[in-house]
């Protein structure tokens, strides 16, 4: 997912003159995760350079670069990060466009590694995507494969409003694919259905896809067929996808790390509710993370959500 | 200029010696005949006049507001010096991002009267700004419009234009984070920005003295690397001088500059705001020796230039002043699509179906009528 | 409520010299909407004073303060400038105490007036209750009454743990409600049944209490019974008030003003599944505001929830 | 003493002319005698011993760490000096808020290279410093940590205790927004907290020069109207004399002070990082002849007081070490419950409600096994 990300952010610099990019460590080491690797090589150290520490100013600068003509991709460089820059993104961000009543777009992408399964410290394994999501004016992405965030990554940089594109950094290098070198985009706003199935609807995105698909070897091993779709947008969300699969299997699961209370998981109940009542036939169930901090490596054990427990959820909404 | 390419203003007001620019005294005298910038009569009598606007403006959107034709509102009252001179010096091309007392650059920059009475009126549409060039909104979150403006040098800078980035804050506004790393950021990249502290004394209720143990507030871009100065903001030849040198230096290419005006809110903070919960009527009377209009006025009359019919402009203005205010107010249209038309360049479905389900429930209500 | 809530603050400084008040305004001014008015002059400025004008400060500083022995009470002045504080408080506040394993606890309060109907300027009228909620580590609490107000206030700051005060300027000084004058608390994380009803549970909080039941006199003419529950605490959530309520009514309404998606709604609906599944009889709805910034006065009239729309709702519910 | 009760040290070691604190140079060589802290022998020697210990450790958490028996780890390698004279000037009633980059003086609060090993290992029971007197966490997210520092110092100065507060930060710290908040704060507040700098010429890859226009650190101070001093970060006396200054200053009443603690990261930036990436040999080169261990080696030689086996006491440190290593490392018990604990002090049904459905689940994998 690294290099496809590093292909895209390419692609674009090379397309756009008005693309810069910068960040904590983006310049000369390529980032921390390396996805902007060889780009300042490239491009040089105008278009893609290292900022000082300071993530309410790297969001606050690049607000005023989108607002008179560039399109910045700033990187915070772990999601936990990103919370210094929150004031900016919430209130000046997600709003320009609205408060200028248009005459101001806001043409920038936020992309930040996020997520647990990786032996962290603290602040470096949260899933923020519900704070993002819960704020109007902001489109909020998370490709779950190389392929998905190449495509997404182009259509965040293309796209007019500002986009925060999160990356499950427990993937970044996990899942080998071939990615085409040539620029295709993704439709943000729209969710993938990863399989088709008749029992149970499971939505989940980022890391979680790969744990999904292993319960479901579980549940097919089990008679069961599972429907997973890969949310791929947090918001825009997408209804259509939701309802059309838990109209057909009348059961659902959200299987995602962040903490449960008020999360993505609770609005995809509300959606069901709202979009498929009467074909509900066991409730909509989360399994999510606890709404505790993540805990340190020794810990995370149990705070992860592993393949059988998605199994163990699965089974009883069907058997409900 | 001197030896580090600073302008002469810069090494001779040194923040850090709490030195303060000032050209005329209270009482209107050169004390800087050196320092008194080239302008010619008709100049200064345009600013004059510019000021008095503002004035009246400002006064008569107090008075709209205590009529309840207007919702909250920040007064400029005492500050006019400061907001003319940056008017006088801010091109077309430059850039205003403007914090929420500096009503008379936005004028400058083309903003009209009718668009800020129908903003604090309660609508989007004077807050943007439309007419004007180079003019972000009203920045209400404290301390973040610097570093739009930052960011905005950067732009200007990459994209090699001739254009400088004017931005103000309130003494207050000092003290948040977002107003350091900004400065922080300008330092580092070299950006032509002209950040301006309006240090009118009050942060609301809060002394200046209780915001900050810095000797002043120019000093502070010491910190970052940045030439500071501290100005008299009641001195308009001051003020001219301080945004004439700093924007050179700015489209010079040689980066960003600090300006503390000094100056005195005499108005109330907002016009919820009552001043006299936290300071003395001898204070303000003090300082309203220094009003910058008097002094300008007098700098005028002893020249011997002084050729305005003062009352004849002044209804003049208020004329004007009212028939974009009532323009503003029969402008009370709002229709729905207005909430949701600008959250997105194209509007996402979960708005769509929002504002259809209002809709809905308007149409229920008219029919139960 | 101010007069309450001044009250509550009044009888802790009395009772406990580690108490100390902070924020912007709150010393000589007594804050901009007063709610500290008088208690500097009656404990002094090393206890009640302003403080400069930087949010993530003013916490950052209470953190410290809470550690080593003082009970803090900072006010943030509107809930838009909460947002320099985010950091600080999702990363210390709501964590030191888990992250020193108990070492340390945090009891402080972090207070702020919120809310939308006051015509405002922007960032004068939201309701950022869920991004609060989604933190664990927390409690969100909201009165909607003078009573409540003082009651949660002090068991709030007699509260070992941080708790976000949220108070509805709406109704500030709108509600006229006798309090006694003595010191009492109210359990945080406990909501309140206003009223008994059987044919539709409409959960709120804050300022929207008296909204509904302005809604529930309409429904009542029409011969509709509403069960009204105020939330009073949206972290810790209690479930089991909205599942005894749901599974008696079968229907449940959720009435607020933040933007529906990823919300306190959302969260409610989930748990109306999760513990009332086969009790529901209409699908649980959310009458919140839009996924748009709250419009500026003119336009405020479409965003906030006004009795009949409530109504609306209610009708349309028990219809279903 | 001067006019404004300044140290002179503060006075005499400007910032703005950016004039550095030396007592040794690279060599051990006494530069500035009358500067010389006031240190029997033995204090001395010891000091010496305190910094190979934390050398020791250092090394070997890194060695840990590339044997994959711990998680990432930030090396303090050749930052020893600034953590051991803080070290040494701490009381047991002072407060250390750390960052993440002072194991010594971590140490020197009671802190153990058990429980610092747990921490890494990946167990929060080991950064919580249990037996360690006022004490914080690690603080991760930047410049956070200087705010508490200031709330501790007004609680400090509130209930009228005689205690001091330390607190460090890098170089790239400097430019959060928290870092000048937490100095404005303290600047008005007068709180008695000793900042500290560690200026290790990098944040993770990025250098100082682009992290900041000014001249140097120190002078940050000026913003905030509290003393400052850079100081030569490796040498030991020069650290020892500008933290016994800076704490009795604070201790008596009269406020904060900033220190600079010029130094380098000769290791990475932590166990992940590879320093080639961004930096040369060379640059590395230099800074080791800097290095705080020998050049205070040298001193104690030329003093002809040095009296120490280095080759046993490494010998006895190694083994010390890996006792509390292989101590931490057969703790590995980290119950359920952990997870729940200490979120709140009572716990909430909500937390009670997900731990009972994991321990559901942890019954029915039993069941299937
Ligand atoms: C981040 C933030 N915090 C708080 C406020 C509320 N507020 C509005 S104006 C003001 C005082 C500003 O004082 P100053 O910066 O001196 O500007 P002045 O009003 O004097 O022009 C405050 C606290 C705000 N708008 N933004
Ligand atoms: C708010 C925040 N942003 C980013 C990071 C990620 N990060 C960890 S260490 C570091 C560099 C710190 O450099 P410096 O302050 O000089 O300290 P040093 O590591 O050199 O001791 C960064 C960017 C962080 N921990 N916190
Ligand atoms: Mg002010
Ligand atoms: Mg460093």
């Amino acid at each position: 997912m690294v290099k496809a990300i590093n292909n895209a952010l390419d692609i674009k610099l090379n397309e756009d003159k008005n693309i810069v990019i910068y960040g904590e460590d983006v310049g000369v080491e390529g980032g921390v995760f390396r996805v902007t690797e060889g780009l300042q090589k490239k491009y040089g150290v105008e278009r893609v350079f290292d900022s000082p520490l300071a993530e309410s100013a790297i969001v606050g600068t690049a607000l005023g670069m989108a607002v008179s003509g560039l399109r910045p991709i700033v990187e915070l460089q772990f999601e936990g990060f990103t919370f210094p820059a929150f004031n900016q993104i919430l209130s000046n961000v997600a709003r320009m466009q609205n408060r200028s009543r248009g005459k101001y777009g806001v043409p920038m992408v936020i992309r930040f590694p996020y997520g647990g399964g990786v032996n962290a410290l603290e602040h470096h394994s949260d899933s923020p995507e519900a704070l993002f999501a819960h704020i109007p004016g902001l489109k909020v992405v998370i490709p779950s494969t190389p392929h998905d965030a190449k495509g997404m990554m182009i259509a965040a940089i293309e796209s007019n409003d500002p986009v925060i594109f999160m990356e499950p950094k427990r993937i970044y290098r996990a899942i080998k694919q071939e990615v085409s070198d040539e620029k295709f985009t993704l439709p943000l706003g729209k969710a993938r259905v990863v399989q088709e199935g008749s029992d149970v609807t499971v939505v989940a995105f980022g890391a979680m896809i790969r744990e999904c698909q292993k319960a479901i070897v579980m549940a097919e091993e089990n008679g069961i067929s599972v429907e997973l779709i890969d949310l791929r947008s947090i918001y825009p969300i997408d209804r259509e996808t939701i309802r059309d699969s838990v109209r057909k299997t009348g059961r659902m699961i959200v299987v995602a790390e962040a903490h449960e209370s008020f999360s993505v998981g609770s609005e995809l109940i509300a959606i069901a509710n709202e979009e498929a009542f009467l074909y509900l036939e066991a409730p909509p169930k989360r399994v999510m993370g606890y709404d505790t901090v993540v805990p340190l490596a020794q810990g995370e054990k149990y705070y992860i959500i592993s393949p059988d427990r998605i199994f163990y959820e699965i089974e009883k909404s069907v058997h409900f | 200029m001197t030896q580090n390419d600073l302008p002469a203003i810069f090494c001779d007001y040194n923040p850090i010696e709490d030195k303060m620019l000032q050209v005329i005294d209270n009482e209107g005298n050169i004390i800087n005949k050196e320092l008194m910038p080239e302008l010619d009569d008709e100049t200064i009598i345009d600013a004059y006049k510019l000021m008095l606007y503002e004035r009246i403006a400002d006064e008569k959107a107090v008075s709209y507001q205590r009529q309840g034709r207007m919702y909250t509102y920040t007064p400029n009252l005492g500050q006019e010096a400061i907001h003319i001179a940056a008017g006088m010096n801010i091109r077309k091309v430059d850039w205003l991002v403007p914090s929420f007392r500096e009503m008379g650059t936005l004028l400058a920059k083309g903003v009209t009267m009718k668009d800020m009475f129908l903003f604090y009126n309660g609508n989007e549409h004077g807050g943007s700004f439309k007419n004007a060039n180079h003019v972000l909104p009203i920045a209400i979150s404290i301390g973040t419009q610097f570093q739009h403006a930052t960011g905005i040098g950067y732009s200007v800078k990459y994209r090699k234009k001739d254009e400088v980035v004017f931005t103000f804050i309130g003494d207050g506004g000092t003290s948040e984070g977002d107003f350091s790393e900004a400065l922080n950021f300008a330092g580092v990249w070299k950006v032509p920005v002209v950040f301006t502290i309006q240090n009118n004394q009050y942060a609301i209720s809060v002394p200046v003295k209780a915001q900050t143990n810095s000797v002043n507030l120019a000093v502070k871009s010491v910190a970052f690397g940045i030439p500071g100065i501290k100005v008299d903001g009641n001195d308009f030849f001051a003020m001219y001088l301080a945004y004439k040198t700093a924007s050179e230096y700015a489209r010079s290419g040689r980066g960003a500059v600090l300006v503390e005006a000094l100056t005195y809110r005499l108005g109330a903070h907002t016009t919820s705001d009552d001043p006299t919960k936290y300071r003395k009527k001898e204070e303000e009377e003090l300082w309203g020796l220094t009003d910058p209009l008097i002094r300008l006025k007098r700098y005028i009359e002893s020249m011997g230039i002084w050729n305005i019919d003062e009352e004849k402009l002044t209804e003049e203005y208020k004329q004007q002043i009212d028939e974009q205010f009532i323009d503003a107010e029969n402008n009370k249209s709002y229709p729905l699509n207005d909430v949701f038309q600008y959250m997105y360049t194209d509007m996402p479905e979960e708005l769509r179906r929002q504002k259809a389900e209002y809709e809905q429930f308007l149409s229920w209500k008219e029919k139960r009528k």
